[in-house]
């Protein structure tokens, strides 16, 4: 008969307009303000840079630029701290990254092989300052450790202790250096 | 004296000496149709308020999300302001318009649906205007709308506009045939064009039923077509073409803006309105109650009761359908609906004659066999449209 | 489907006049291609569609190449006097080859369900004589693709029913996919310049580009 | 009206309201956008409009696809060069008061896409850009965040006085000229009495 | 005077030099004089709602009904091919995402796969199986998606659309899950995948694929019994076999037009002759068969979807031998395509043995599946057009790069 599709249609709309009512599978709004989704861990939005102690001194970045380099759209921008002899130091003087430009694909992550620079979750950045609110610069960027253990904890566990396991080898390795013999019995005794 | 001054005068008398005197001036009739005018506009005003709400938030359930809810407690502030930005908004007359019908549309297409507005009763004794020929005025005075759209998609100098202008003559004029058709049925039936009699024709209640006309079968399908037409009438899905925005981007309206474009948004919801209350008055009961121990609740409860529901009813299909196509319109219009109202003529014609039959259980033999005309026409001619133009369920093969 | 030798000597037969060449891939794995000469392309092509054994009547991708103009270097025994006695020495001759645009078509059967094979044409150079015969009359899919290509590269098909721009607009002049194309930005507010960017944007950056 | 009286008519039941306040407070909450998608952005705009997020919980589902009925541009996605004019037209088509939020990185300065040779720098050479949402895509969350911030804005708007917003100002101007496309870019390139870049300055 | 929409216009595959013109003469509309004033020459776009984004057709109307049509393309041309030629192999992974804006895991595959060919990388069985998993996972929303934007073309005040992008939003929760983002997901590699799957993600998957079959009975019974849908759909912008294959169509396209190609079949990439599916195949290639040839495959990906999750192995993701910076193919080309929701998605490279391609370009399924949107169009009704152009499926970001 003629017409009874367009009841059917009319009767699945009726579902879902009292299912809107007590089931939360058809009600599915998340009311943003008040209501926020927990992100999953791996959720990524702009990068920020990881210090461990001290929010200057601490910065894990030693300034190799790498990230500069990947970064398909340009958006870092690292200049090195020099000594007074105008040697480079490893650490940013100035580190800035344009999330005006920033797509968040995170391959600066990727290759840093300092660990770095992290991906944050922070997305509430709309602002009415172009020129002063989206060039986040060092001191903007850079967040304690403790934060990235609170926005990924299980990545933030696994990259502390291959940083650790790191720091350890080359402690073994300047300990070998002074003294051979000691270092090697230590690293054989460290084996279960 | 319409009820009005009744009202004011009761009014007058209740109070005091100083409103009494007032009395004589309340009465005359200027101030009268002015009154009735102010009352009428701003009741249907905040109606539409409270409408396009419902709407939205109706819309909103059916897609599962709550709709506006931030302006005032639950939303209820949101068409405040939307009304508040609306009259603030720039007003823009495109440069190489026809300034002076520009102006004019949106004010020829209010107009008209609110002098439709004045002859419809809400209520025992409350109707502004009691003609003798209401049906006849209401459409007659209906009709402008069309005049309206069509200025407006002509003066707008915008080929979407003049597309949106030439699909809205089309349709409303196709629609207007079988709208009059099924009401003409109810006309003959009740034997007035008034449409306060033909309200009275549909309180007696037999075994306790109503006696709308809904509930004989030249009613029913008379009901449907009339819907059917009257969203039509009124631009509402699944026939919003002459504004579809998916087409032709805002149709006549596309280059209105601020308070002229919620005038003429104002004037499509009245049109609901009017068309609605309508078909409320011929076949729905008017203000009657469903059920006769319920007569105690005011006419004009139910009348806005029946109102809502309807809106309902157009909100929900809004929800539901995707638009017809121009030319289907008018097939549908011209080679479905108009041989439907007709068959139905005849169908109220069978049930006329056969008010006589006696025998035990004849009622309801007459009303299935009138039933059966009106189904079984439906039935064919959905068939032989959908046939015609080879539409049906298809049955897909897979790669072996 | 037939191996690229094969079906060379079968189109050298059938198109004796026709300019056919292979082009080796260097990449392990991947089909090396036909090269074919601009006046016989239509003819060649028209011959994989009809084919009974080939049926390449999918014609899936068409890509514009630009190869500029290349300084060759070579080596060459040149005889010399030289204090008074005739010697053979090593002269360093630079060479500039012309560059060529070149367009890259891929070709499959939807029947026989093979391919791809791999047809490339090539302009006389990249200035004036950059003209190819168009593919439209055989396959639609060309349309847009040649379109573009005329578009992006200055390729000129003839035969194309509508050889207009398809990406930019009406009245610009360059072809923007070409390696020497300069663009016209101007990179005035650029806070994180290097690379590539920086060399752009060298007039507004001056410290920067200092530094490096 | 001073304080003091509307603090006592307060008390006394009595509510004030200022013209200003319900001027504003009408205008932010019925921000109506144009139904304007330019790419990916877009498809973060409407899932934004969609059952999980939800714009009309803020009056704002209301995508006029003509710019005549629209408040808020909201600018999501690339604009190359050869759609720049048409997005200023649109924008001068657009009744006043009217608001320009450039959603994502594109909109802002080209984003990822800013070295190519047709895609504009951002659209604040062109237009004035009341609201800059960074990310790419940003969420439908960051949307909604940025209409909060809009609805900020306006809200704390001053009718009266120097700082009065744009479409109040007569100095201000109404329509932006549109670009042309010339034989190799725009022309102009973009609107220098607009875009005015602010010189970097590098924290030492 | 030529009527636009006779068949003997109509496109005739052949050769040149044969007695009809093998291309199809559109003749100038204003020669015809005497009927100028009939007609009414449109720009639909490129800001109109159902261009699905960007997309300009110039018309040329009598009455409502269509007698020209030329798409203008550009407008969204962010010259993703040139930036790709100047920057590395792994800096145009995230430019991929941004092509075809919905499909981002499918892009990232075909790119990855173009390039695995050049370099001669092998996928771990893992990497291959999650590649499955994300591409039919990506194929289900991107076809939810396209239903509820042709719908909303053909005036459905989105309500089909708000149902799709319910079910999309789950299925883009597992994507952030894996990738961290929503849709642009950056998530393959070459030579396999970035992270592994994270912990409980196969789980939610599992329960999100056996929920789907409901979200699609309810789509049907809203839709496709629907005699609006049907009476707008059905009969409109048929597309013949010949022409269809002649014009370079792919996808479901294609196989609404009754060609038994797809790609997953022809090709055999990644591991999927391990799975049994069936290809839908239409009959008359209109809207109606291109529309349900899309709801039948979500079906068939659902069953690819099950016996995937079910049998994905554990072992390494991504191959040993692919490197993340200093990646430096040895000179040659490779054409690399995949069955992408939208048709065929092919990437050409010619490596020059730097560590930025030579030639880099993107074979769009959408832009080609529009070489026939002129035909499919002509003798149709201004409402058609749109539905047309819906149901062809195109993403501007993919048409003009």
């Amino acid at each position: 008969m003629p017409g009874f599709g367009i009841i059917k249609g009319l009767k699945e709309t009726a579902r879902n307009f009292f299912g809107s009512y007590h089931d939360p599978g058809r009600f599915v709004t998340i009311q943003y303000p008040e209501e926020k989704r927990e992100h999953h861990e791996n959720y990524r939005s702009f990068p920020f840079l990881v210090y461990d102690g001290d929010p200057v001194k601490g910065l894990r970045c030693v300034s190799c630029k790498i990230c500069e380099k990947e970064c398909p759209p340009q958006c870092i921008y690292i200049v090195p701290e020099q000594d007074g002899s105008g040697k480079l130091l490893k650490f940013p003087r100035i580190f800035d990254i344009d999330v005006s430009v920033c797509m968040g694909c995170q391959i600066c992550v990727e290759v840093c092989p300092f660990d770095s620079i992290k991906m944050d979750q922070e997305f509430e950045v709309s602002t009415a300052d172009r020129f002063g609110g989206l060039i986040l610069n060092r001191s903007k960027l850079a967040k304690s450790n403790e934060y990235y253990h609170q926005i990924r904890p299980a990545e933030a566990t696994a990259v502390d202790a291959q940083l650790a396991a790191e720091r350890e080898r080359q402690q073994a390795k300047a300990a070998a250096a002074k003294s051979p013999a000691p270092a090697a019995a230590a690293t054989r005794e460290k084996k279960p | 004296m319409t009820p009005w001054s009744t009202l004011l005068a009761l009014a007058g008398d209740a109070t005091g000496s100083w409103l009494a005197q007032l009395k004589n001036l309340a009465t005359h009739p200027w101030v009268v149709n002015l009154v009735a005018m102010a009352v009428i506009l701003g009741a249907n005003a905040a109606f539409f308020a409270v409408i396009t709400l419902l709407e939205r938030k109706g819309l909103g359930r059916i897609q599962n999300r709550p709709g506006p809810n931030r302006a005032g407690p639950f939303g209820i502030l949101q068409p405040a302001a939307d009304g508040i930005k609306m009259i603030t908004k720039e007003d823009i007359v495109p440069e190489r318009a026809d300034q002076l019908v520009h102006f004019l549309a949106p004010l020829v297409m209010l107009a008209p649906i609110t002098l439709a507005l004045a002859v419809l009763p809400y209520g025992p004794q409350l109707v502004a205007v009691n003609l003798d020929a209401g049906v006849l005025f209401f459409f007659a005075i209906g009709t402008a709308g069309e005049l309206a759209a069509f200025m407006a998609g002509w003066s707008s100098r915008n080929k979407y506009s003049l597309l949106g202008a030439m699909r809205a003559i089309a349709q409303m004029i196709s629609f207007e045939l079988p709208l009059v058709l099924s009401t003409l049925v109810v006309i003959m039936m009740t034997g007035s064009m008034s449409l306060v009699e033909i309200v009275a024709g549909q309180g007696s209640a037999a075994w306790g039923l109503p006696g709308w006309n809904i509930f004989t079968p030249w009613g029913l399908a008379g009901f449907l077509i009339f819907l059917t037409a009257a969203a039509a009438e009124s631009n509402r899905s699944p026939f919003d073409l002459p504004e579809g925005e998916s087409e032709i981007i805002g149709g006549f309206m596309t280059e209105y803006s601020g308070f002229k474009y919620a005038v003429f948004f104002m004037a499509e919801y009245f049109g609901m309105f009017a068309v609605s209350g309508l078909g409320i008055t011929l076949f729905l009961g008017g203000w009657h109650a469903p059920f006769p121990f319920l007569e105690w609740v005011p006419g004009i409860f139910w009348y806005v009761a029946k109102l809502v529901a309807l809106v309902f009813g157009f909100i929900w299909i809004r929800g539901t359908l995707p638009r017809l196509r121009a030319d289907q319109l008018m097939n549908f219009s011209w080679k479905f609906l108009m041989p439907l109202a007709l068959l139905n003529f005849a169908t109220a014609i069978l049930w006329h004659a056969t008010a006589g039959w006696q025998f035990p259980g004849a009622w309801l033999c007459r009303w299935l066999v009138c039933f059966g005309i009106v189904a079984g026409a439906f039935t064919g001619l959905g068939r032989a449209m959908l046939r015609r133009r080879q539409v049906g369920p298809r049955i897909y093969r897979y790669a072996s | 489907m037939e191996t690229l030798p094969q079906l060379k000597t079968r189109l050298a037969a059938a198109f004796p006049k026709a300019r056919l060449e292979i082009v080796p891939n260097g990449s392990p794995g991947n089909p090396d291609s036909l090269w074919v000469d601009a006046a016989s392309g239509l003819k060649v092509a028209g011959f994989l569609k009809n084919d009974a054994a080939l049926q390449l009547d999918f014609l899936s991708n068409v890509t514009g190449l630009d190869w500029l103009d290349k300084t060759v270097t070579e080596k060459v025994r040149v005889k010399r006097e030289f204090k008074g006695q005739e010697i053979e020495v090593d002269e360093i001759l630079e060479k500039i080859v012309p560059g060529y645009l070149e367009v890259v078509y891929h070709f499959y059967s939807t029947p026989l369900r093979h391919g791809p094979l791999v047809l490339r044409m090539r302009t006389e150079n990249r200035t004036d004589r950059t003209h190819l015969p168009s593919l439209v009359p055989l396959y639609r899919s060309a349309e847009f693709q040649e379109r573009e290509i005329y578009d992006l590269y200055g390729v000129i098909f003839d035969g194309h029913p509508d050889l207009r721009r398809l990406l930019m607009w009406e009245g610009f002049a360059d072809h923007p996919m070409r390696k020497d194309y300069c663009e016209p930005d101007d990179y005035e507010y650029e806070p994180t310049p290097h690379g590539a960017l920086l060399e752009k944007a060298r007039r507004h950056y001056p410290r920067e580009a200092a530094h490096g | 009206m001073d304080q003091a009286l509307i603090s006592e008519l307060k008390r006394q039941g009595v509510i004030t309201i200022g013209l200003e306040t319900l001027y504003n407070w009408g205008r932010s909450n019925s921000i109506w956008p144009l139904g304007f998608g330019l790419a990916c952005c877009a498809i973060e705009m409407i899932a934004a409009s969609m059952a999980r997020f939800d714009l009309a919980r803020f009056g704002a589902e209301v995508f006029r696809p003509s710019p005549r009925q629209a408040d808020l541009m909201i600018v999501a996605g690339t604009v190359t060069k050869k759609m720049a004019p048409q997005v200023v037209r649109l924008y001068n088509q657009m009744p006043e008061p009217k608001y320009v939020i450039a959603m994502g990185a594109c909109a802002i300065s080209g984003g990822p896409f800013k070295q190519g040779y047709n895609v504009l720098k951002g659209v604040d050479r062109f237009l004035p850009v009341d609201v800059h949402i960074p990310g790419c895509p940003p969420r439908p969350e960051a949307l909604i965040h940025a209409l909060m911030t809009l609805q900020r804005i306006i809200s704390g708007q001053k009718l009266t006085g120097p700082d009065r917003p744009r479409h109040l100002r007569t100095d201000a101007p109404a329509e932006y000229p549109v670009p042309t496309h010339g034989a190799h870019d725009l022309e102009p390139a973009r609107n220098s009495s607009l875009w005015r870049p602010l010189k970097i300055t590098r924290e030492a | 005077m030529v009527d636009f929409a006779q068949p003997e216009n109509a496109f005739k595959p052949g050769l040149p030099g044969a007695a009809e013109p093998a291309c199809r003469v559109v003749p100038k509309y204003s020669d015809q004089g005497e009927r100028e004033g009939d007609w009414l020459e449109i720009s639909m776009g490129p800001q109109h709602p159902s261009t699905h984004g960007v997309f300009r057709m110039d018309l040329v109307l009598e009455g409502e009904t269509v007698i020209r049509l030329k798409p203008v393309f550009g407008y969204l041309h962010r010259n993703h091919e040139k930036i790709a030629e100047q920057t590395t192999y792994l800096s145009s992974m995230p430019y991929t995402d941004r092509l075809d804006y919905f499909c981002s895991m499918t892009n990232n595959w075909a790119y990855a796969l173009a390039v695995e060919k050049l370099a001669g990388l092998q996928v771990p069985e893992r990497a291959e199986y999650i590649r499955i998993i994300t591409a039919e996972l990506t194929r289900l929303q991107n076809h939810a998606c396209l239903m509820g934007f042709l719908m909303q073309d053909l005036g459905a005040m989105g309500t089909p659309l708000m149902y799709a992008f319910r079910e999309r939003e789950k299925i883009l929760d597992l994507f952030e899950a894996l990738s961290g983002a929503r849709m642009m997901c950056n998530y393959m590699r070459f030579g396999g995948c970035r992270i592994d799957l994270p912990p409980g993600w196969l789980e939610q998957t599992r329960r999100l694929v056996a929920d789907f079959p409901r979200f699609l009975d309810e789509f049907e019974a809203l839709l496709t019994g629907n005699e609006i849908v049907m009476a707008r759909l059905q009969g409109v912008g048929a597309l013949s076999r010949e022409l269809a294959i002649n014009a370079g169509i792919s996808g479901p396209m294609l196989r609404a037009s009754g060609v038994n190609y797809d790609i997953r079949k022809v090709d055999q990439y990644g591991i999927y002759n391990r799975f049994e599916f069936r290809v839908p195949l239409g009959a008359h290639g209109d809207c109606y068969d291109r529309f349900m040839l899309r709801l039948l495959e979500m079906r068939e990906s659902l069953r690819i979807l099950e016996p995937a999750l079910k049998d994905i192995p554990s072992g390494p993701i991504i191959d040993a031998r692919a490197k993340l910076r200093n990646f430096k193919p040895r000179p040659g080309e490779a054409y690399g395509r995949i069955e992408a929701p939208k048709g065929e998605l092919g990437f050409y490279l010619v490596s020059d043995g730097s560590a930025n391609p030579y030639r880099y370009r993107v074979r769009p399924p959408s832009l080609i599946n529009l070489t026939i949107l002129e035909d499919l169009c002509l003798g149709q009704k201004v409402a058609d057009v749109v539905i047309i152009l819906g149901s062809v499926d195109i993403v501007l970001g993919e048409v003009d790069r």
